[in-house]
């Protein structure tokens, strides 16, 4: 225990055995040509069992990097993923399908989330089918008759909203609207009973009134079903919305991490100022007062400094030299910034 | 009125279904766009928002078809029919009296041509006599671009300049009437509120009128003057700014409002369900097209022939409800 | 797309929907385009079997009179050796499309397999396979043809299995472009996530994409194939002891037919490729639309 | 935009391809089992006369057997002389020699009605293109599909008993009257010009179809592109949409297609000489393979696949010159 908290001195955890996945010097890197791209810079953060906490940040910030690399939908070049207290980051074959019970993934685009070709009920069995056993364990029943199953599917259709379950169980995606195949995509995550679900951006595509369904739905379910959600999003009201928790990412770094109405009301890193000032309400402008103009410019990965350096007001010599960790500057909040706002 | 610059009657656009049938995307639109005002109309998708766009700039083009209506520009000196205009005169008046913003800034630009080209090609068809290099460069400044920018292909530039490209470019013939549609939605929230910003600046130095359409009434509410609801085709409420947001009367325009969630939105408030489908559009609607969704809805919206309520000062609502529920509720 | 109608709000409840399951057969033969194309083939096809088993007269039998013009006796005429020549076509026919069918088969197998496995592992196995069917496709493919047949003394299977050989690349490379970009789906990542093995994600989820090009490849291959075994019978490269369009084709060019006037031996080989040709266009058009429609992409 | 990277990979490509059909060409003659001079020799004469076998072996330079040293030699004639070896039914001219003397018509026959082709089929495609949906278009792409599934040879044929025969108007055969003296004069090229009508023509009408759909499938697609929406509502003229983006955007894939046709269209030609009897390399390859030829078979291969290599190499510089959004494909 003491070695690895020593690691973790900037991770933003208890150290407590209520971690349910704990990023540790995190680093993914894309390489284009010669070119290295940092989608994710050495990040640590931490998911406790029932928590949600929000990955907000604009494109190109490693968001959805980190959502993939979390379901190991993705391989990290360094640094650990732990699960349960379990590195998960190397898996392979058999124990790596038999991680990926734990965690499921609900994606951004409704319509290509669905194998356009499957009935619905395909669709929602999959996980099913390929953890049978582990599924029989689970719910302590014979998994053996195809109406059996069919009315599982039907049932779990019916807990997602698509009512009744069984008439949509031989549909085909192309019959359904957006917010139907976000609510299958949901259906199907759930059927192995996960303990983290990913959701990368899944209303971003959709009406505002269905976008209000989903979330609806998403706040019921994680009720009734008590998993962890890591949801992803460059929307900071539903993140703030949907969950406990907040991280802000910048060019594949965490800057700021606390309780989302802590990080909403009181943001310390410069760039989260901004965000949040960016933002719209219903009414307008959230202040008239003119922002700094962000420029991330080529962005090659092996900044020294702060990734935010070269459009915040408040930089200085340190934070082109030297990167900002991050710290823990009050009760659960922390941020990695050597001239934080409001001290 | 004197003061309007676009008026919309009885405007009615069909789909072709590719069967024989038709969807009817906007259903018997009235609207009247007022100069030097900023004119938001809020729809979900498949409402119609955009195709009232493409129906002004007359861009319906076969199977699809404006079937009925008119449309009338009302220039300084004479007022111009646009559904009458035949090729040259249509040709002149998209442009030079109603320009657009695109959606989707990613493609409206010709990727084999330089950006500069695609401004000349402008002023060629508008037979515009002065510099065009000064031109450029003004306009380019004016949307918050470099002059570099002139010499680049499209693929060179980010989604954001992109856009940026697309708002010159819808200036630099000196429309007085600006549509803009979508402008905002696949940007980031930052470059969203700086674009939404000089929008609006632009509009009061240019003395334009806007007509900004958007799903999203936070964009709305940040840069209209006036608001109008889109459901189904139709405009069902409209309005000043602060009194569609404050004090909403139509039951679907409560519903959106109350399906928005910002940073301002309490943590586990149920938000707003909106059930059902919207309607078919392919097929005849008798009454209210909302009535089925309608949490308010009693039997007379059946046979309700769709006339614009007024219940305040400017602000119109096509319900029959809608002064008894703002009593009941305000 | 600005300007496209959104479906999204004609969606019908799904409660008011009967659960159907469309049969892919079915809905071919309800495409209009993809049926006129079946229907030519077959037509050949067919015809091609019956010749086989009976003809008019027999293929070989020459003591007609020479070069005849069509009449009730001899639809086709004869040719300079007295044979029937729409006894010939009969027969011919079925060889011609058997060489057609037979190259398909070959090229389809090794087309889909190279393109699966390059698609599916990727890598090395599939740097080295696509350089090599880039350098194919460079090649041209009727010289090369030429100059395998001027090597090995050519039979039907010889130049069926030549032809073959010769014929996959392209489907190869298209196929695997297309798993590539199946692989970018999110659904994909979803069945990877489901548990699902790599294989079964190969063969449940991704294959059923390539199923249209692996059809519409097919039929196209099918008709160059039939195109490509008259051109090397025609240079004298085929066993021009074999019945069959090619050499009919060769003959008649190489006895001048054409001083004869005898263009009823000419006439029909030439023409029933065209029209082959043209069935096999209605049929890729339709097949791209049925599959449009079944994933509701259209 | 044509940058370093783009030339060095394209380039390498086009090299590798060339290396592996001289390599080709190099094993084929010695895969066939027994000594292959002796092979030819019998095929042609039905005898072998000893100090010509010895000949044609050292001439053919199947005078080792090590492979490897046999490999090095073939290169070195080839590269620095140019040597494809001996013509046996024309012997003792040299292959080399005889490709000179018959390719100039081929270039000729090639490039005259390449270029016709691509003219023809950007033009009718950009018509029928911009008029996709009407009728006249979808007769017209029709009889396109239709005159795209001819075989060469078969048109060729017809053409000749048409227009040859029952309404003599063109000549029957050959690449030049036999009555005329070669040489620079008016009656000379008038003679070649219209013994190359026919053939050309029956190129033409069998390829330019295939650029026209190509062409056609393309500019629909375009009329789906925002870009041309935008066009329009910037208040173009008719003539500059279809000009300036609709058609500059499809003629790009249309590029494409032309250089992957290219070698279609070389054996079309090879067709089509043949039914002529015009003196090119196609019926060069004809004479060659009916009287068991072998090197001029060979050679003949080989200067045409290196023809489609340099073709496919320039078409690819001039797509990234067309497309300023190429850097690597």
């Amino acid at each position: 225990m003491e070695s690895q908290i020593s690691i973790n001195e900037n991770n933003p955890t208890d150290g407590t055995q209520n971690d349910l996945i704990r990023f540790v010097d995190v680093t993914k890197i894309f390489k284009s040509g010669h070119v290295r791209n940092y989608a994710l810079d050495k990040v640590n953060l931490s998911i406790k069992e029932g928590e949600s906490l929000s990955i907000v940040g604009e494109s190109g910030s490693g968001k959805s990097t980190l959502g993939l690399v979390a379901v190991n939908l993705l391989r990290i070049n360094s640094g650990k993923i732990l699960f349960q207290g379990k590195d998960i980051s190397r898996l392979r074959g058999a124990s790596l399908r038999s991680f990926r019970r734990n965690t499921q993934m609900v994606f951004q685009d409704p319509y290509s989330s669905l194998n356009p070709y499957n009935t619905i009920y395909q669709s929602v069995i999959a996980p099913v089918n390929a953890n049978r056993q582990y599924y029989e364990n689970l719910t302590g029943e014979k998994a053996d008759s195809r109406s059996h199953l069919r009315d599982r599917v039907a049932e779990m259709l019916d807990l997602v909203g698509l009512t009744p379950g069984q008439n949509f169980l031989d549909l085909y995606p192309k019959k359904l609207s957006g917010g139907q195949r976000q609510r299958v995509a949901l259906a199907r995550s759930l059927i192995l009973r996960p303990r983290l679900i990913v959701a990368d951006e899944p209303t971003s595509m959709l009406d505002v009134s269905i976008s209000a369904q989903v979330l609806n739905l998403l706040t019921k379910l994680k009720k009734d079903f008590k998993f962890s959600v890591m949801y992803i999003s460059h929307e900071l009201g539903t993140s703030k919305y949907i969950s406990d928790k907040m991280a802000v990412m910048n060019l594949g770094r965490v800057v700021e991490y606390g309780s989302s109405d802590e990080i909403t009301e009181n943001p310390m890193h410069p760039y989260t100022d901004i965000l949040i000032k960016s933002m719209l309400e219903v009414g307008g402008f959230r202040t008239e007062e003119p922002l700094a103009k962000i420029d991330f410019g080529q962005y090659n990965g092996g900044i020294v400094g702060c990734t935010f350096a070269h459009s915040c007001p408040f930089v200085t010599d340190q934070c082109l030299k030297e990167r900002p960790q991050l710290e823990r500057k009050e009760n659960d909040h922390w941020v990695a910034c050597f001239h934080p706002l409001g001290r | 009125m004197s003061d309007n610059i676009l008026l919309i009657r009885n405007l009615e656009t069909d789909y072709s279904l590719g069967n024989g049938g038709y969807v009817k995307a906007i259903r018997s639109l009235s609207l009247d766009v007022r100069r030097g005002e900023s004119l938001a109309l809020v729809g979900e998708s498949g409402s119609g928002k955009s195709t009232l766009a493409l129906s002004i700039m007359r861009l319906i083009e076969k199977p699809n078809k404006i079937a009925e209506g008119e449309i009338i520009f009302l220039d300084k000196d004479r007022d111009i029919s646009v559904l009458k205009l035949g090729e040259i005169g249509l040709r002149l008046f998209r442009w030079k009296k109603v320009a657009m913003i695109f959606q989707s800034a990613m493609n409206i630009l010709n990727p084999v041509m330089r950006v500069e080209n695609q401004f000349i090609d402008t002023f060629e068809a508008h037979n515009i006599q002065d510099d065009y290099n000064q031109r450029i460069n003004k306009y380019l400044t004016i949307a918050g671009l470099g002059k570099k920018v002139r010499r680049l292909y499209p693929h060179e530039l980010s989604g954001g300049m992109k856009q940026r490209v697309s708002i010159a470019l819808a200036l630099s013939c000196e429309p007085e009437l600006l549509i803009a549609d979508e402008p905002t939605t696949a940007l980031d929230v930052v470059v969203q509120r700086e674009i939404l910003f000089e929008l609006r600046q632009l509009k009061n130095s240019l003395n334009l009128s806007i007509i900004f359409i958007t799903h999203d009434l936070s964009v709305a509410s940040a840069v209209a003057d006036r608001i109008g609801i889109f459901y189904a085709g139709r405009i069902v409420e409209i309005g000043k700014k602060n009194d569609v947001i404050n004090r909403p009367a139509h039951p679907y325009a409560k519903l959106l409002l109350g399906s928005i969630v910002t940073l301002s939105t309490p943590r586990g408030k149920e938000l707003s369900s909106l059930e059902g489908t919207p309607p078919d559009l392919s097929k005849e609607i008798k009454g209210c097209s909302f009535y089925e969704r309608c949490p308010s809805h009693v039997k007379q919206c059946l046979t309700y022939d769709l006339q614009p309520l007024k219940v305040g000062e400017d602000h119109y609502v096509e319900c029959l409800r809608a002064q008894e529920l703002l009593d009941s509720e305000y | 797309m600005i300007g496209n109608y959104n479906p999204e709000n004609t969606n019908i409840q799904a409660s008011e929907l009967p659960p159907v399951k469309e049969n892919l057969l079915v809905q071919i033969w309800h495409n209009r385009k993809a049926r006129t194309g079946i229907m030519i083939i077959g037509f050949f096809a067919i015809f091609g079997i019956i010749g086989q088993i009976h003809t008019p007269y027999p293929a070989s039998f020459d003591n007609f009179p020479t070069w005849l013009p069509p009449s009730a006796k001899h639809w086709f005429g004869t040719d300079y050796d007295g044979h029937d020549v729409f006894s010939q076509f009969m027969y011919g026919t079925g060889v011609s499309l058997y060489v057609g069918a037979a190259v398909a088969l070959i090229a389809v197998s090794l087309g889909t397999m190279a393109g699966l496995v390059s698609g599916y592992y990727g890598g090395i196995v599939d740097n080295a396979l696509m350089r090599f069917v880039d350098i194919l496709l460079i090649l041209p493919t009727f010289p090369l043809l030429v100059i395998l047949s001027t090597y090995f003394k050519p039979t039907v299977t010889s130049t069926i299995i030549v032809i073959g050989i010769l014929s996959w690349p392209f489907m190869a490379r298209v196929i695997r472009s297309q798993i590539l970009t199946v692989k970018q789906r999110p659904f994909v990542q979803a069945s990877i996530l489901a548990g699902m093995p790599g294989y079964q994600i190969m063969l449940k989820e991704i294959f059923k994409f390539t199923l249209p090009l692996i059809i519409i490849n097919a039929v196209y291959i099918f008709v160059g194939a039939i195109v490509a075994q008259a051109g090397l019978a025609f240079f004298g490269l085929g066993d021009l002891a074999s019945i069959n369009w090619g050499t009919m084709l060769y003959y008649a060019q190489s006895q001048d037919a054409v001083i004869y006037y005898a263009w009823w031996w000419i006439v029909p080989p030439g023409l029933s490729i065209a029209i082959l040709g043209i069935a096999a266009n209605f049929f890729g058009n339709g097949i791209t639309e049925v599959f449009g429609e079944r994933a509701g992409e259209v | 935009m044509i940058t370093r990277r783009y030339l060095i990979v394209r380039s390498s490509y086009a090299l590798a391809t060339a290396m592996i059909a001289i390599t080709l060409n190099f094993l084929l003659p010695r895969l066939i089992p027994g000594n292959p001079a002796a092979v030819i020799l019998f095929a042609n004469y039905h005898y072998l006369p000893p100090g010509k076998v010895k000949l044609l072996d050292s001439e053919f330079g199947l005078t080792t057997n090590n492979l490897g040293i046999e490999y090095l030699d073939y290169l070195k004639q080839l590269f620095l002389h140019f040597n494809l070896g001996v013509s046996f039914s024309y012997y003792p001219a040299t292959v080399a020699n005889l490709i000179e003397t018959h390719l100039p018509w081929t270039l000729y026959l090639l490039g005259v009605s390449t270029l016709v082709s691509s003219v023809l089929g950007v033009i009718t495609g950009r018509w029928i293109g911009w008029r996709a949906g009407s009728r006249g278009e979808s007769v017209t792409s029709s009889i396109f599909i239709g005159l795209t599934s001819l075989p060469y040879f078969w048109l060729a044929i017809i053409f000749i008993l048409v227009f040859a025969f029952m309404i003599p108007i063109f000549p029957l055969s050959g690449s030049f009257s036999i009555t005329i003296i070669p040489g620079p004069t008016l009656a000379f090229l008038g003679s070649v010009i219209t013994h190359s009508l026919l053939p050309i023509i029956t190129i033409v009408i069998t390829t330019f179809p295939a650029f026209a759909l190509t062409m056609r499938n393309t500019m629909v697609n375009q009329n789906k592109e925002d870009y041309l929406l935008m066009a329009k509502a910037k208040g173009l003229p008719k003539n500059v949409i279809e000009k300036r983006y609709a058609a500059r955007n499809a003629i790009l894939p249309v590029t494409t297609h032309i250089v992957l046709a290219f070698g279609y269209i070389v054996s079309g030609a090879f067709f089509v000489e043949v039914v002529f009897s015009y003196q090119g390399i196609g019926y060069l390859l004809y004479k060659a393979v009916t009287s068991y030829d072998y090197p001029l078979v060979d050679g003949i291969f080989l200067m045409i696949t290196i023809t489609v290599i340099i073709a496919n190499f320039v078409a690819d510089l001039l797509y990234a010159i067309l497309d300023p959004r190429v850097e690597l494909r």
